[in-house]
């Protein structure tokens, strides 16, 4: 599909004469058939050959996915875990509370988490912590101290949507009839939430880890222009402005099998917490 | 439901995680910034800009690969910091012939590439045949056709041997270079990357020759003969040079390495140089101009930069193809007002084409604003079509914030001015470039930065059928004028043939020049030896980090 | 059933002789409508062994007077307002969430009614039974597991012995209650509170269940707090029986005396207006002729018997041969029906009982194309029916109806009354003008009992008996002869069910209909048909004319379903006659 | 329990919405926004684009409420204006995806069977695409204009809503109202558009309050790309991040467009949470 939008790789301020374009397209193979670049490109495929990259001269595309992924790896493990580990408490103890300011207090911060939009956080906190009290580097991904800042930007964001799933996932289970049962076996309060509401109460919230974890590898390209993160998010947006049709395919490849690994991971987790759904696989 | 009771095990929890975050929190701290390592470890942590394209200096078309190549590798002369006048580079003495056609280099002998190879003139002669190969479609080119019969090769009509290419090595360290024609600018133009050599063996053993994209130029494999050499790449996030030993003139290299970072997003450069990331910014947001002369007034540099900030006009299709409209479009804006309210960055406006002192080249300022003037031409073109108002005209540029930003301040001027409505339109980068260069476009955003301080880098875009021209102007006695200045050996016949030619387009208006460009940068106070220069080049093993004032 | 008490040698306790005793107990619900007093001054106290059973009908209080005695209700919108729970000499009422902790599950249990939703999905069964003993600190997980384990056997589950890890979602709804039971009982406490525990199962398991719960509190000696909405049922199992009417106890006395001689109008009523096996009235009384004698026709309850309908001189108006209907599943095609036939005379009430599951929706469903059927035929009047032809498929679908059991889903929520009643009007054309329809709509309601001032309500302002009254109205708007009730009282409070039931008889008999008549409830069936079919599992086990089939079944399985009801549902004139504790 | 006044569901509904402070606060505000969203440009004496370079960066003061950006212009007027077109692109965008993902989700949900399946397949394998860059994808490859972008983000949009509706169909073709209209011989028609939709109204709407937000975030994102609305005209997202750019040294620029933006979003957050709880026909029951 890119190839069909306007402007070409090769395209540069200064004019090339048309027959050097002509020289370099066949030198990438861009003079064939679209039918037959894709037949080779298919080919190569197969051999986890995902092409050179157009714009960055002399690296491969699965070299530089390789090289980025570890790092959105890295980002989206980290923001993730501090999406959890903020916002499932948050979540639970607002629906403990419900309609108290135990409640009204974390959602409403949850909603400012969730209309901040990262590009104010982000520089919001690189003011706070770098420049100001010079905690935390404030850009780049050169050392475990840099990871900081990024993934609390990233994270809050999800946690604000992972405080909310986890409220509305706890009242519902909290409703259920087996949660009256436990209380009537006489369980704490805690015993009643961990063992037998929460498996319930994060359903949606594991649901949603899929796509949201997909979502923080891939859809990462604010805080990576912001903190200056060479991951795949950066990697992507560059390739589409660019034209660099072999990095843009080979991305999108990557997401895909990515997310349907996710997928799967998913399912596993529900499984794990959910009997039924163990069963029917 | 009732907790009342908090449980034990949650509050054990939440202290253990507080504690582990409290530990991050300490080894975050405990980092000192880059720039207070700087002085002891001698590197230089360089803003970049973008990242750049290629590493092969015979395929590279960007200021960042400048950058990072002229660390890398050296041509036949250098550059005085200061001045930028050639000075002995790999050559290290030179003749011209009387006609100014033919150059002898003289290469001194302990010039040696970074894996310890000498460095001789036939390197110099493959590398001027890699990049005129055909095959190699290398856009930078058209730069060593000065070279007689360069064109007849680059073109693909004669092999080498056959067009007898002007460059000659007559012995293992003497270069003999035949030109077409005498070009008063020649020595600087040497400093192109263009012209910079390539390690044969290494190509070869990459079948670079003839290809692109070979990886070359990855750390490990990179050969070159600069006073730096290749250390680390990793794409988007940091290129690391370190001191090259082979080097001639290694003595005389200061710095240990230089690190640049790719940051291509303004406020987080800046941002990088107020945590002390970075010694240097590629550039500042124009908008934070104000902001950063009261913070860090010594920090802040206005550096002349050999760059004219321009739109082009579409004489193909209406309205710019009637003079009369171009000429209000132009008269209409006010560049001081343009340079001192918006731009704040000391640029001046461009009432000529040409950098005035380009060279020593002095235009006479023609593109001047006078509104009233505007508005009768526009109203004599509108009555004469039979219009109430313009229909809406666009303006289309490539993505950017100061691009942006210049192109809502000229809508507010042609909107109060001529009262005509312009629809911006903002395009990637590469979309932009297509359309422009298929003429699909009424009014565009343009900039160019001289290769070399000549005005022949300027005005030679303007010359008919040229790829870089784009505005469908043509105009033979500009094309007449323009190649008596390209050829002349006398340089008041060539200031009175350039300035025939500003005449010319100061007469046709097939661009609106907008101001010319300057160098905005923040620089620590402990990076030494870096000069302002017109081509923003700064011969790196000039530069040095001192704690102590700068004289 | 013997069993050995698992014994715990390592922590001897002291049984509490638990005495629970409510006085003047005062719950109410704060909620945006208002504040609903839900239990109004309740006394009733469970002496140590005895077996309580509390009566009352959907909204009198009896699960929030159950609740409250574990303090289980939703604190808000429910507040205990006044009055004292006395258990073993301290007022529970007094006592924090911590303390009520310690009591739960240990000293008082409870069971709840959906055994479908009481169980945690996500842990093992086992895991669940053994709780309560990790909970209360009374054996170790490993001891927990084995008690858990021996008395999941005792309560007839044995699955566990070999499937530890069986979660709830394997068991069937009969036995997930008898997992309950387990739970409840594992700590052998000394009060068992069982909010209708009984009433989501079919009337087989019912028994097996009551039987199970019935013969292991006795020999724990635990008392039962059993509330239901069914006095029959509590008939079986209680020594005492208290009867509570919107939030007050009305009557309370030996299960004997209670049946025998009743003292409230309303207690008279409940007992009176659920139709049994052996009577045979034209009309039920209701609740309304005991409680208002004035206008109620009190003298009219003699038990006439209604005349028998002379089934050979009616001609047959609908026939099913051979039917199979299959569901596709997961696990491939599930077969629902299996070769049902049947016949149906014009002007009858064909009865058709079996449990859930059975198939005897489907094939009430199939029989008015609803589902998809594999073979077998339908003939209407001993023709095909033909859905592709449009004329055929409107006048078909003018003339056969449906009457659900929910009648709170089977209207839509966005249509009035009237919309609802005139849309099939409009759809068959029926009636010139939308005047014209207006007054069949106004004359439709007046038929089934209510007014023309409920034309522009919406079906959620409407209790679930006027519903039902709508859903008729709905079905008569065509004008069709043969109408499926599918289970369409099944839901109902027996006071309720007697006036719909009452209803559907009346409007029988002027309009001629035949009907469809779908239930689980033998009674009920009984009371509506002149013939009646038996099924199981998909087949049809026994035909036969209602009175014959009730005297003497042929098939096993009716005989079983016949022995699973309550002594006190089959007879009007039932005598207690139990064995004592 | 049944109210003694006759009164329609929809009535019903609004009652229990007054009730509920949050959501009757929210929907105030939204009315205020939209409101001055609508009227503010043409109230302001200044135009968004209105230029005025002597007089850049001006704090709010009198003659400009919030004050002046970089190229002088009023940041009321471009406040407001933002609004509108934030306001239009989320409701657009969100009709869009209503008017896809609902008749997609309806159809697939009553046909059921295997059309249904593949018709699901379909909404999972474009869910494996990465959505953001999806549309990131759909920008640059389309060029960017203001009917493109809302069809651009209400195509990724929809996706959720299909789900959503397929869902409740797949719920409401179980139930016995539905039953009863086949039985009474209704045509598929009259079944889907006059029993099934109506009911499906509820959850819609408030998945609709929630994408609305949704939307206006993705524009700020790629507003942050550059890939937003044109200038000079302005949407929030395309402010918020101008001003975040400046939030040092002109917070107001900041300050203004992103109270409008988050009010907006609160408000259209808890109004959908209100809207969910005031709808549900449990609560109806009691």
């Amino acid at each position: 599909m890119t190839r069909y939008a306007p402007g070409g790789p090769f395209d540069a301020e200064k004019a090339i004469p048309q027959e050097i374009k002509v020289k370099l397209e066949s030198h990438f193979g861009l003079d064939r058939p679209l039918f037959d670049q894709y037949l080779l490109y298919l080919k190569n495929l197969l051999r986890g050959d995902l092409g050179p990259s157009f714009k960055y001269s002399g690296w491969e595309v699965s070299e530089l996915i390789a090289t980025a992924f570890p790092v959105s790896l890295t980002l989206g493990v980290l923001s993730l875990g501090i999406a959890l580990f903020i916002g499932i408490p948050a979540g639970i103890m607002a629906a403990l509370r419900k309609n108290t300011w135990l409640d009204y207090l974390p959602m409403s911060l949850s909603m400012a988490g969730i209309c901040l939009p990262t590009f104010v956080l982000g520089p919001l906190l690189i003011y706070i912590f770098s420049t100001q009290l010079g905690l935390f580097p404030p850009l780049g991904w050169y050392g475990p101290s840099d990871w900081f800042l990024p993934s609390f930007t990233l994270g809050l964001f999800y946690a604000a949507y992972v405080a909310r799933l986890t409220r509305a996932g706890m009242l519902e289970t909290l409703q259920q009839d087996y949660v009256r049962t436990a209380r009537a076996k006489g369980a704490t309060p805690w015993r009643v939430v961990t063992r037998h509401a929460l498996r319930g109460g994060l359903l949606p919230v594991v649901t949603y880890l899929g796509p949201a974890f997909a979502g923080l590898v891939s859809g990462s390209f604010v805080i990576e222009s912001i903190f200056f993160i060479p991951g795949l998010g950066k990697f992507f947006v560059t390739a589409a402005f660019n034209r660099d049709y072999t990095m843009v395919l080979g991305t999108v490849l990557f997401y895909a099998s990515l997310i349907i690994l996710l997928n799967l991971l998913v399912d596993l987790l529900q499984a794990w917490i959910d009997p039924k759904a163990r069963q029917t696989r | 439901m009732h907790s009342n009771s908090s449980s034990n095990k949650q509050t054990h929890l939440v202290g253990l995680i507080g504690l582990l975050c409290l530990a991050w929190l300490l080894q975050g701290c405990s980092q000192p910034s880059n720039v207070e390592t700087a002085l002891d470890k001698g590197i230089l942590h360089f803003g970049l800009g973008a990242e750049p394209q290629h590493l092969d200096p015979h395929l590279a078309t960007s200021v960042a690969a400048h950058n990072i190549l002229s660390a890398l590798l050296e041509g036949l002369v250098s550059e005085h910091p200061k001045t930028l006048k050639p000075v002995p580079g790999v050559a290290h003495r030179w003749e011209q012939s009387k006609d100014g056609k033919t150059y002898i280099f003289y290469l001194r002998k302990d010039a040696h590439w970074s894996n310890g190879d000498p460095l001789t003139a036939h390197d110099f002669v493959y590398s001027f045949r890699r990049i005129l190969n055909p095959n190699l479609g290398a856009q930078y080119a058209s730069m060593l056709h000065p070279l007689k019969n360069a064109r007849l090769y680059h073109e693909g009509k004669k092999t080498w041997e056959e067009a007898k290419v002007g460059a000659v090595a007559t012995d293992d360290y003497i270069l003999e270079i035949t030109l077409e024609h005498s070009i008063p600018y020649f020595l600087e133009l040497l400093n192109h990357y263009s012209w910079f050599p390539v390690h044969r063996p290494t190509l070869e053993k990459f079948e670079a020759f003839e290809k692109m994209g070979t990886p070359w130029t990855k750390p490990g494999n990179f050969v070159g003969n600069g006073p730096f050499r290749l250390i680390n790449h990793q794409i988007n996030s940091v290129i690391s040079v370190g001191k090259n030993e082979h080097y001639w003139d290694a003595s005389s290299v200061q710095l240990k390495g230089i690190r640049f970072y790719p940051i291509e997003a303004v406020d987080t450069e800046e941002r990088a140089y107020r945590a002390g990331f970075l010694h240097l910014t590629q550039s500042v947001s124009a908008d934070r101009i104000d902001f950063l002369k009261e913070k860090y007034p010594k920090e802040l540099h206005f550096e002349p930069y050999l760059g004219t900030y321009f739109y082009r006009f579409n004489l193909k299709s209406p309205p710019f193809d009637d003079l009369r409209v171009r000429q209000a479009f132009s008269l209409a804006i006010n560049r001081q007002r343009l340079v001192d309210k918006v731009l704040k960055g000391g640029q001046s406006p461009a009432n000529t084409f040409t950098p005035p002192g380009t060279g020593g080249f002095y235009p006479k300022p023609q593109f001047l604003y006078d509104p009233q003037k505007a508005k009768q031409l526009l109203d004599s073109y509108l009555s004469e079509k039979g219009l109430e108002r313009l229909p809406p005209v666009e303006l289309t540029y490539n993505t950017s914030e100061g691009h942006k930003k210049v192109a809502e301040a000229l809508h507010g001027m042609w909107k109060e001015a001529l009262g005509v409505e312009i629809r911006l339109l903002n395009m990637e980068w590469k979309v932009f470039l297509s359309t422009v260069s298929k003429g699909e476009f009424s009014l565009a955003r343009a900039g160019w930065i001289g290769d070399y301080v000549d005005p022949h880098t300027f005005l030679h875009m303007w010359r008919s059928g040229e790829g870089l021209n784009m505005t469908g102007w043509a105009n033979a006695p500009y094309d007449q004028a323009l190649k008596l200045g390209e050829t002349s050996n006398s340089e008041k016949e060539r200031w009175e043939n350039f300035q025939k030619c500003e005449d010319l387009l100061a007469m046709e208006f097939p661009v609106l020049p907008l101001y010319f460009y300057v160098h905005l940068t923040l620089r620590h106070p402990t990076v030494r030896g870096w000069h302002p220069t017109l081509l923003d080049h700064h011969p790196y093993k000039h530069v040095y980090l001192s704690k102590e004032e700068s004289p | 059933m013997v069993f050995e008490m698992p014994s715990i040698q390592n922590r001897p306790r002291t049984k509490i002789m638990g005495n629970l005793d409510i006085q003047n107990l005062k719950v109410s619900f704060h909620t945006r409508e208002g504040i609903i007093h839900a239990v109004d001054g309740v006394d009733l106290s469970i002496k140590p062994g005895e077996i309580v059973g509390l009566v009352g009908e959907s909204g009198s209080g009896k699960s929030v007077t159950c609740n409250s005695v574990l303090k289980l209700l939703p604190v808000p919108p429910a507040r205990i307002e006044k009055g004292q729970i006395e258990w073993s000499g301290k007022d529970l009422i007094d006592h924090d969430e911590q303390n009520m902790q310690a009591i739960r599950g240990k000293e008082i249990s409870m069971i709840f009614q959906d055994p479908m939703s009481c169980l945690n999905p996500y842990l093992s069964v086992l895991e669940q039974v053994a709780e309560p003993l990790v909970i209360h600190g009374m054996a170790s997980l490993e001891d927990a597991r084995k008690q858990a384990s021996e008395m999941l056997v005792n309560v007839g589950v044995q699955r566990v012995v070999d499937h530890p890890h069986a979660y709830p979602h394997e068991f069937s709804g009969g036995m997930r209650q008898r997992a309950m039971i387990a739970m409840a009982l594992v700590t052998k406490p000394s009060l068992l509170l069982a909010d209708e525990p009984t009433t989501a199962l079919d009337v087989t398991v019912q028994a097996k269940v009551l039987s199970i719960l019935k013969t292991l509190c006795t020999d724990l000696g635990v008392s039962v707090l059993f509330v239901s909405h069914d006095l029959g049922l509590v008939a079986e199992l209680a020594d005492r029986v208290v009867v509570m009417y919107r939030g007050k106890v009305v009557e309370q006395n030996h299960t004997g005396s209670i049946f025998s001689n009743p003292q409230h109008p309303y207690v008279k009523a409940l007992i009176a207006c659920r139709p049994t096996l052996e009577s045979n009235p034209v009309r039920l009384p209701t609740v309304d002729d005991f409680m208002n004698p004035k206008t109620g026709k009190e003298e009219a309850l003699e038990k006439l018997v209604a005349p028998s309908l002379n089934l050979d001189s009616q001609e047959t108006l609908l026939q099913v041969e051979n039917l199979v209907v299959e569901f596709p599943t997961e696990d491939g095609p599930v077969r629902a029906v299996d070769g049902a036939s049947l016949m149906i005379r014009k002007g009858s009430t064909h009865g058709l009982v079996g449990e859930s599951g059975s198939g005897k929706t489907t094939l009430g469903r199939s029989i008015l194309h609803l589902a998809q059927l594999m073979s077998g035929s339908i003939l209407y009047q001993g023709k095909p029916i033909n859905l592709d032809h449009p004329d055929d498929r409107s006048k078909f679908r003018k003339s056969m109806q449906i009457i659900f059991q929910d009648p709170y889903a089977s209207l839509n929520p966005r249509l009035t009354i009237e919309q609802t009643l005139l849309e099939p009007m409009k759809v068959h054309g029926i009636g010139s003008s939308r005047k014209e329809r207006i007054e069949r709509v106004i004359n439709l309601l007046e038929e089934v009992g209510l007014g023309e001032e409920y034309l522009h309500r919406y079906p959620h302002e409407f209790s679930g008996g006027q519903r039902q009254r709508i859903c008729v109205a709905r079905a008569l708007t065509t004008e069709p002869e043969f109408i499926v009730c599918d289970e369409c009282v099944s839901a109902m409070d027996v006071s309720v069910q007697a006036q719909v039931l009452n209803l559907l008889r009346s409007l029988q008999a002027s309009r001629n209909l035949t009907y469809l008549f779908i239930s689980h409830d033998l009674g009920v069936v009984k009371f509506m048909s002149d013939e009646i079919s038996v099924m199981q599992n998909g087949k049809i086990v026994e035909n036969g004319l209602a009175d014959d089939l009730y005297r003497s079944p042929k098939s096993d399985y009716t005989r079983k379903l016949l022995n699973s009801i309550p002594l006190a549902n089959r007879s009007a004139n039932f005598q207690i006659n139990r064995p004592s504790v | 329990m049944s109210l003694e006044t006759s009164s329609s569901l929809g009535r019903d509904a609004w009652l229990r919405l007054r009730a509920n402070r949050m959501s009757m606060i929210s929907l105030f505000i939204l009315i205020g926004i939209a409101f001055v969203s609508i009227f503010g440009p043409a109230l302001s004496s200044y135009d968004y684009d209105q230029q005025n370079l002597d007089r850049v960066f001006e704090s709010p003061g009198k003659d400009h409420i919030f004050g002046t950006d970089n190229l002088g212009r009023d940041l009321f007027a471009r406040t407001t204006y933002g609004g509108r077109i934030s306001l239009a692109v989320g409701l657009l965008a969100t009709v869009v995806s209503l008017v896809i993902g609902v008749s997609y989700g309806m159809f697939s949900g009553y046909i059921g069977g295997r059309i249904d399946t593949w018709m699901m397949r379909a909404v999972d394998v474009l869910y494996a695409l990465p959505f953001t860059i999806f549309v990131i994808l759909l920008m640059v490859l389309f060029g960017r204009n203001f009917l493109l972008l809302f069809i651009a983000i209400g195509a990724v949009e929809w996706l959720t809503m299909a789900r959503i509706t397929r869902a409740q169909t797949m719920n409401l073709k179980k139930s016995e109202f539905i039953e009863a209209a086949r039985a009474l011989g209704y045509s598929h028609g009259r079944i889907l558009f006059r029993h099934l939709l109506p009911n499906l109204i509820g959850p819609i709407i408030v998945y609709a309050t929630l994408t609305v937000p949704a939307v206006m975030l993705l524009e700020a994102v790629l507003s942050f790309l550059g890939l937003g609305i044109q200038a000079p005209m302005s949407s929030w997202g395309s402010l918020i991040k101008e001003g975040a750019e400046k939030m040092d040294a002109a917070p107001w620029l900041l300050l203004f467009p992103g109270i409008f933006f988050c009010l907006s979003l609160f408000a259209l957050n808890f109004l959908g949470d209100g809207l969910r709880d005031a709808l549900d026909p449990k609560s109806s029951k009691d």
